[in-house]
């Protein structure tokens, strides 16, 4: 086994350990913890996916803002009040039950297409790339995000505003 | 050496942790950061056949960006909502967010 | 050798050299903080362990490793006890990116990232988390205060930095720390970019929690804010996370604006170490020259200035390094 | 000329129906001018109509209406000495009848809608008279019932017109389910509805045997109910207590006729029935029901009620002739009945219109007060009960003559009903006429001062009129004459039954003993009527009690059918209903199960949309 598939594993350990502990725990904070090791451990499948701009990105938005975010308003809304409180819905057994079928046919898809492969290499430098993707053919989607970014800035604004 | 399926189951895991989240929890916040995972899966998803796929383009990583951006986007509008749930209606438990159901 | 092992073994290998150099120099920044303060107050400070009490922080520190680790009643355990782990390595994990000077076969750097300063961003956010997880996990309602006002200050203040970390970026045309350190081989950045310069500084004031943006810790409202609870070797991990944190903004803001390692005469790694403790004395003065602000003045400071300043700046220094490109 | 346009006719008293529905008060009269003057109108065309036809005109006008199948289904209206002669005499009595019924009906709070009904009869009579097929004879078949019981009910606040409403519409219904599957018959086996097609199709032999002995029969099963033949003849007398006009109209010249009319259009098919078999029913159906109903109408005290007894009788008569094979005897007796039978409903009317009731016993010596009444009576009485030359008198020897050339037995059931008829018309008339007046002077309808006084000249008029034909159109079928009517009006296989003087006189002999008998009993009183009923007290229960038919039918309809019915109520209560509660309370269980899906929760919706992925994809993987 290489250096390699070792990572791959102990990356997939610690996203999906985490992630289970986001999705199953009772505690929302606890949940809203654990989803900085999952966001980590996925930022590791980046960087061995040798996507190190869009792996920093991650730790950036995710890990260092999103996560913040939920925590934030974890403490705003429940803070310590709410951990007794029944976390979870009365669909549970069959959520878990679909959520299960899912994964299966996911996998099943993922093992059994045979996935082609376009000729290139993946340019060392993947920054530059990105962005003369970004400001090149992509200007549009970029410019779309920028206003749906702003849009909804002001939309959280307005909505968590205190009515006057 | 994990080939491009590894990634991809590792992506559908993770993706149906989400789902699970979404569609069991009650805490609205708890069902973003469902959402969250959701999206995480889709970006391993994007950057895997970034690499294994179409190494040539970069398009997968381009748009794991824009998913990133727009995560975010969800994220804060999401959480404001809660928190504007929060104020008027003081719960943050989205089956007892049922005003607008009579 | 695949460079992702290598930037794992980096990682690491940080986390393993500066979990030593890093309990060092917090102990001595704690001792010279001490002792600036009383310079600065007209009195002598800590003085009586070893010569010129130069031995006190070791001496505070093997009592707080002797001391009890005291957790609250209905404390949340796991994230009481997570928080000082995650505060010092967020801490850590920057100085992978930090060229302390260079040598013959290069850079005197763990890593050389093509995305180093957003790296470096990226790593110092994660610190929040760490100081959330304490407020929370205290279950007392002053850490709670101080773990969200952190939470807010700090997002606050990451935007004007990473403003300021891209307009550097731009400038150099790379996101490395090496490459940005050696464009400035004919000019300082701080020079070219004073505004980038300020606004950074003060947004590393404000990430590091320090005076005038102490908020987080302000002792006479919150008493210690996140770590009142703490006691013991947990306070003492807050201390070397919060010290680290400091020293690895100043480093950065070395690379960035002051050459790194660069000067004449003496070694890289000398002239390195000088201008980092430079800075570590700005840090030092300014903390007992400005009185605290307070919380709606900080966010204010930092959304309707610091980031109205450093987007004005980025369009400048865009549009005169585009008119220089051509 | 008219003659090709004659289906503009039926179309006057449509469009006077219309005219007087939607602004009935507003017209001139209160709507009775634009009836009167749409069947004037028509009436006029209708004699034009048969002039022309005397000068030979024919026609046959036909259009494809729709396709069934792949059979045309033909419509079309045809214009032939017999229906020509229909519409004459209808547009004429219907004419009559209607200006009489402006001064009957005055002061009634539904005077215009009693016209607006009158114009629809009209129109639907006359569109069945000109049918040259059996649809648009069943529709005008079904219209006609339709006025019938709207007419018969036109005084619906009274309960006993309300029934007899209803009975009659239930009634006739009888007879027009059989015509209805007659004519279903026809069509499957012929595939056209068209008459000449059918008697074409027979001819070449595409129907016979038993199969079109059936079909004549059902047909003829909807003539009986409509012309009140035993045994469906029980709603007629019930219908009297409609307005007399519309006796005098619909129950006495021209609906009850269309039986007749019916039987006579369609004759090839009962002439082809193997053996005569179906005219042979026709035949004894009309003997049994004119001598039956005639004795009815010996102790009936309602002076409506006896005449509706003898109308049915005469219908019987008409059968009786149609049946064998006295082609034009029946038709032509159809015909001088219609106008003296109308005559004595329309006097019958005026002598109630003046002494406001339809007791017998409590009339009399009406003969003096009422004079253009009474000689009108009378000489409808005379046409009817066959005294020569009136016009019953040749139109009923008709049909004895053809019955004795044929049939023994019905010629003496003949003689028998006719001797009874002359019986029960002179009680009628000595009841009505002579003696003293045993009632008392209505207020609401008498002149000042209460006296009894003829009607007004609105309603004598028709009566005299009517009276004229009643004399004189008897000579239209005289033999001495040469039989014009049957020149004109007859069925090219059949030839006419011959007549002899001495069953002429034989008829007049026994029409005036029954003329004698009722006198001896009514007039000179050597007979008292309560003797008789003594005598034999079984006879006359047996005749109050109308032969125990109403009372059989009570028992097998209401007794025994209430058996029927009550297992159909537990049949639609626990099977019907509880089929439906069953469904209901699927559908309920259904939507209480159901409701926990529509949570109105994205998280259950999002389930559900993964759940369906799975699925789909699940049922497509075992594929």
């Amino acid at each position: 086994m290489s250096g390699e598939a070792i990572a791959f594993y102990v990356l997939a350990a610690v996203t999906l350990g985490s992630g289970v502990v986001v999705v199953t725990s009772p505690n929302v904070v606890h949940s809203a913890v654990a989803l900085v090791p999952t966001f980590l451990g996925v930022t590791g499948i980046y960087v061995l996916l040798s996507a190190e701009f869009v792996a920093v990105i991650q730790v950036l938005i995710y890990a260092g803002a999103i996560t913040v975010l939920i925590l934030f308003v974890i403490m705003l809304t429940e803070g310590g009040t709410g951990i007794r409180a029944r976390q979870r819905n009365e669909q549970g057994a069959i959520g878990a039950a679909v959520a299960a079928a899912m994964a299966g046919l996911l996998i099943a898809v993922a093992v059994r297409t045979p996935w082609a492969r376009l000729p290139g290499t993946l340019p060392t430098y993947t920054p530059g790339a990105i962005g003369q993707s970004f400001l090149g053919p992509n200007l549009l989607v970029f410019e779309g995000t920028s206003v749906v970014l702003l849009v909804s800035l002001v939309g959280a604004i307005v909505i968590a505003r205190k009515e006057e | 050496m994990p080939a491009l399926t590894h990634y991809l189951v590792l992506s559908a895991l993770l993706f149906c942790l989400g789902l699970f989240a979404v569609v069991t929890r009650r805490n609205g916040v708890a069902i973003l950061m469902g959402i969250e995972l959701m999206l995480n899966a889709a970006n391993v998803n994007l950057v895997a056949f970034n690499k294994f796929a179409a190494p040539g383009a970069m398009q997968g990583q381009v748009f794991a960006l824009i998913v990133i951006t727009l995560a975010a986007c969800e994220a804060a509008v999401g959480l404001a909502l809660v928190l504007a749930a929060y104020r008027s209606l003081e719960t943050v438990y989205v089956d007892e967010i049922n005003v607008m159901k009579w | 050798m695949p460079w992702w092992l290598e930037l794992i073994r980096a990682i690491v290998g940080t986390i393993i050299l500066f979990t030593g150099v890093a309990v060092v120099a917090a102990m001595f920044g704690v001792l010279l903080e001490r002792k600036i303060s009383g310079w600065m107050q007209s009195r002598l400070g800590p003085k009586h362990v070893g010569p010129q009490g130069l031995l006190q922080t070791l001496a505070d520190t093997l009592k707080l490793l002797q001391k009890e680790n005291i957790v609250p009643h209905r404390a949340d355990r796991a994230i009481f006890a997570t928080a000082v782990i995650v505060v010092p390595l967020a801490a850590l994990l920057d100085y992978v990116v930090i060229p302390f000077g260079t040598t013959r076969w290069g850079p005197l750097i763990f890593r050389d990232l093509n995305v180093g300063v957003v790296y470096f961003a990226a790593t110092s956010s994660l610190v929040v988390v760490g100081i959330l997880m304490a407020g929370w996990g205290s279950n007392n309602k002053y850490a709670l205060l101080g773990g969200l006002r952190s939470a807010a200050q700090m997002v606050s203040y990451e935007i004007p930095m990473g403003l300021s970390l891209i307009t550097v970026a731009l400038m150099a045309g790379s996101l490395s720390t090496v490459t940005i350190v050696n464009a400035q081989a004919g000019l300082w950045y701080i020079v070219a970019q004073p505004v980038a310069f300020l606004v950074f500084l003060t947004a590393a004031t404000a990430e590091v929690n320090r005076v005038p943006f102490d908020l987080v810790e302000a002792e006479s409202e919150l008493v210690a804010g996140y770590f009142s609870e703490y006691s013991g070797m947990r306070f003492a991990l807050f201390q070397l996370g919060e010290y680290g944190e400091m020293f690895a903004m100043a480093g950065m803001a070395v690379t960035l604006f002051l050459g790194g390692w660069r000067g004449p005469v003496l070694p890289p790694v000398l002239w390195f170490v000088i201008k980092l403790y430079a800075l570590i004395f700005v840090f030092m003065w300014v903390r007992w020259t400005y009185p605290r602000f307070r919380i709606d003045q900080l966010l204010n400071f930092s959304w309707k200035v610091l980031i109205p300043v450093s987007l004005l700046n980025l369009v400048a220094t865009a549009f005169v390094v585009m008119v220089m490109h051509r | 000329m008219l003659t090709h346009i004659a289906w503009i006719i039926p179309l006057l008293p449509l469009a006077a129906f219309a005219l007087i529905v939607f602004w009935g008060e507003r017209l001139p009269a209160r709507g009775s001018a634009v009836s009167i003057a749409a069947i004037v109108l028509a009436a006029l065309a209708g004699l034009g109509v048969l002039g022309e036809a005397l000068g030979g005109a024919r026609a046959d006008l036909t259009y494809t209406w729709v396709v069934v199948g792949s059979r045309p289904l033909t419509v079309g209206f045809v214009v032939d000495p017999l229906s020509a002669t229909m519409l004459a005499m209808v547009g004429v009595v219907a004419s009559l009848i209607t200006i009489y019924s402006v001064g009957y009906m005055q002061g009634d709070p539904r005077f215009p809608r009693f016209f607006a009904y009158l114009s629809l009869f009209q129109f639907s009579m006359l569109f069945l008279v000109l049918a040259d097929n059996f649809l648009f004879i069943y529709m005008a078949w079904e219209l006609v019932g339709l006025c019938s019981y709207l007419l018969i009910g036109f005084w619906f606040e009274r309960p006993s017109a309300a029934r007899a409403a209803v009975k009659a519409f239930v009634v006739t219904r009888i007879g027009d389910f059989a015509m209805m599957i007659g004519i279903l018959l026809l069509f499957l086996r012929i595939g056209s509805l068209r008459f000449d097609d059918i008697f074409r199709a027979i001819d070449l032999g595409g129907i016979g045997g038993p199969t079109l002995t059936l079909a004549a029969l059902l047909v003829f099963g909807g003539a009986v109910g409509k012309s009140a033949q035993v045994p469906l003849h029980v709603w007629l007398p019930d219908a009297m207590e409609g307005p007399t006009p519309v006796s005098a109209l619909i129950h006495a010249a021209t609906m009850v006729a269309a039986g007749v009319y019916l039987v006579a259009r369609t004759y090839p098919l009962f002439l082809l029935s193997p053996n005569h078999a179906a005219l042979t029913v026709v035949a004894y159906v009309g003997g049994v029901t004119a001598l039956f109903a005639a004795t009815m109408g010996v102790v009936e005290d309602d002076i409506k009620r006896v005449l509706a007894y003898s109308t049915v009788s005469q219908l019987g008569y008409m059968m009786l002739g149609l049946g064998m094979l006295g082609y034009s005897a029946g038709m032509f007796h159809l015909i001088t009945h219609a106008f003296f039978k109308a005559l004595l409903f329309l006097g019958a009317g005026s002598v109630i219109h003046v002494v406001a009731t339809n007791d017998m016993k409590r009339m009399g010596g009406l003969a003096r007060a009422m004079p253009v009444t009474f000689w009108t009576f009378l000489a409808a009485t005379l046409a009817l009960t066959g005294i020569p030359p009136f016009a019953g008198f040749f139109s009923k020897d008709a049909v004895l003559a053809a019955a004795y050339a044929h049939d023994k037995i019905l010629w003496l059931l003949g003689m028998a009903g006719a001797f009874v008829t002359a019986f029960y018309m002179g009680r009628l008339c000595w009841y009505t006429f002579a003696g003293e007046f045993r009632g008392e002077v209505p207020a609401a309808h008498g002149a000042p001062g209460g006296a009894l006084h003829e009607s007004p000249a609105v309603m004598t008029v028709p009566l005299v009129i009517l009276a004229l034909f009643a004399v004189f159109l008897g000579w239209v079928g005289a033999g001495a004459l040469g039989n014009p009517f049957e020149r004109f009006v007859h069925f090219e296989r059949v030839a006419p039954a011959p007549e002899s003087p001495g069953m002429l006189a034989v008829a007049t002999a026994v029409a005036l003993a029954g003329w004698v008998a009722a006198g001896a009993v009514y007039a000179w009183k050597i007979v008292s009527a309560s003797g008789l009923r003594r005598a034999c007290p079984w006879a006359y229960r047996l005749l109050v009690r109308k032969y125990y038919v109403d009372d059989l039918y009570a028992i097998v309809f209401l007794g025994l059918g209430a058996l029927v019915i009550r297992a159909a109520r537990a049949f639609d209560q626990y099977v019907v209903d509880g089929l439906v509660n069953a469904l209901g309370w699927l559908a309920r269980q259904l939507g209480l199960g159901l409701r926990y899906v529509q949570t109105g929760r994205a998280e259950t919706y999002l389930l559900i949309v993964f759940l369906g992925v799975v699925l789909i994809v699940l049922v497509r993987l075992a594929w």
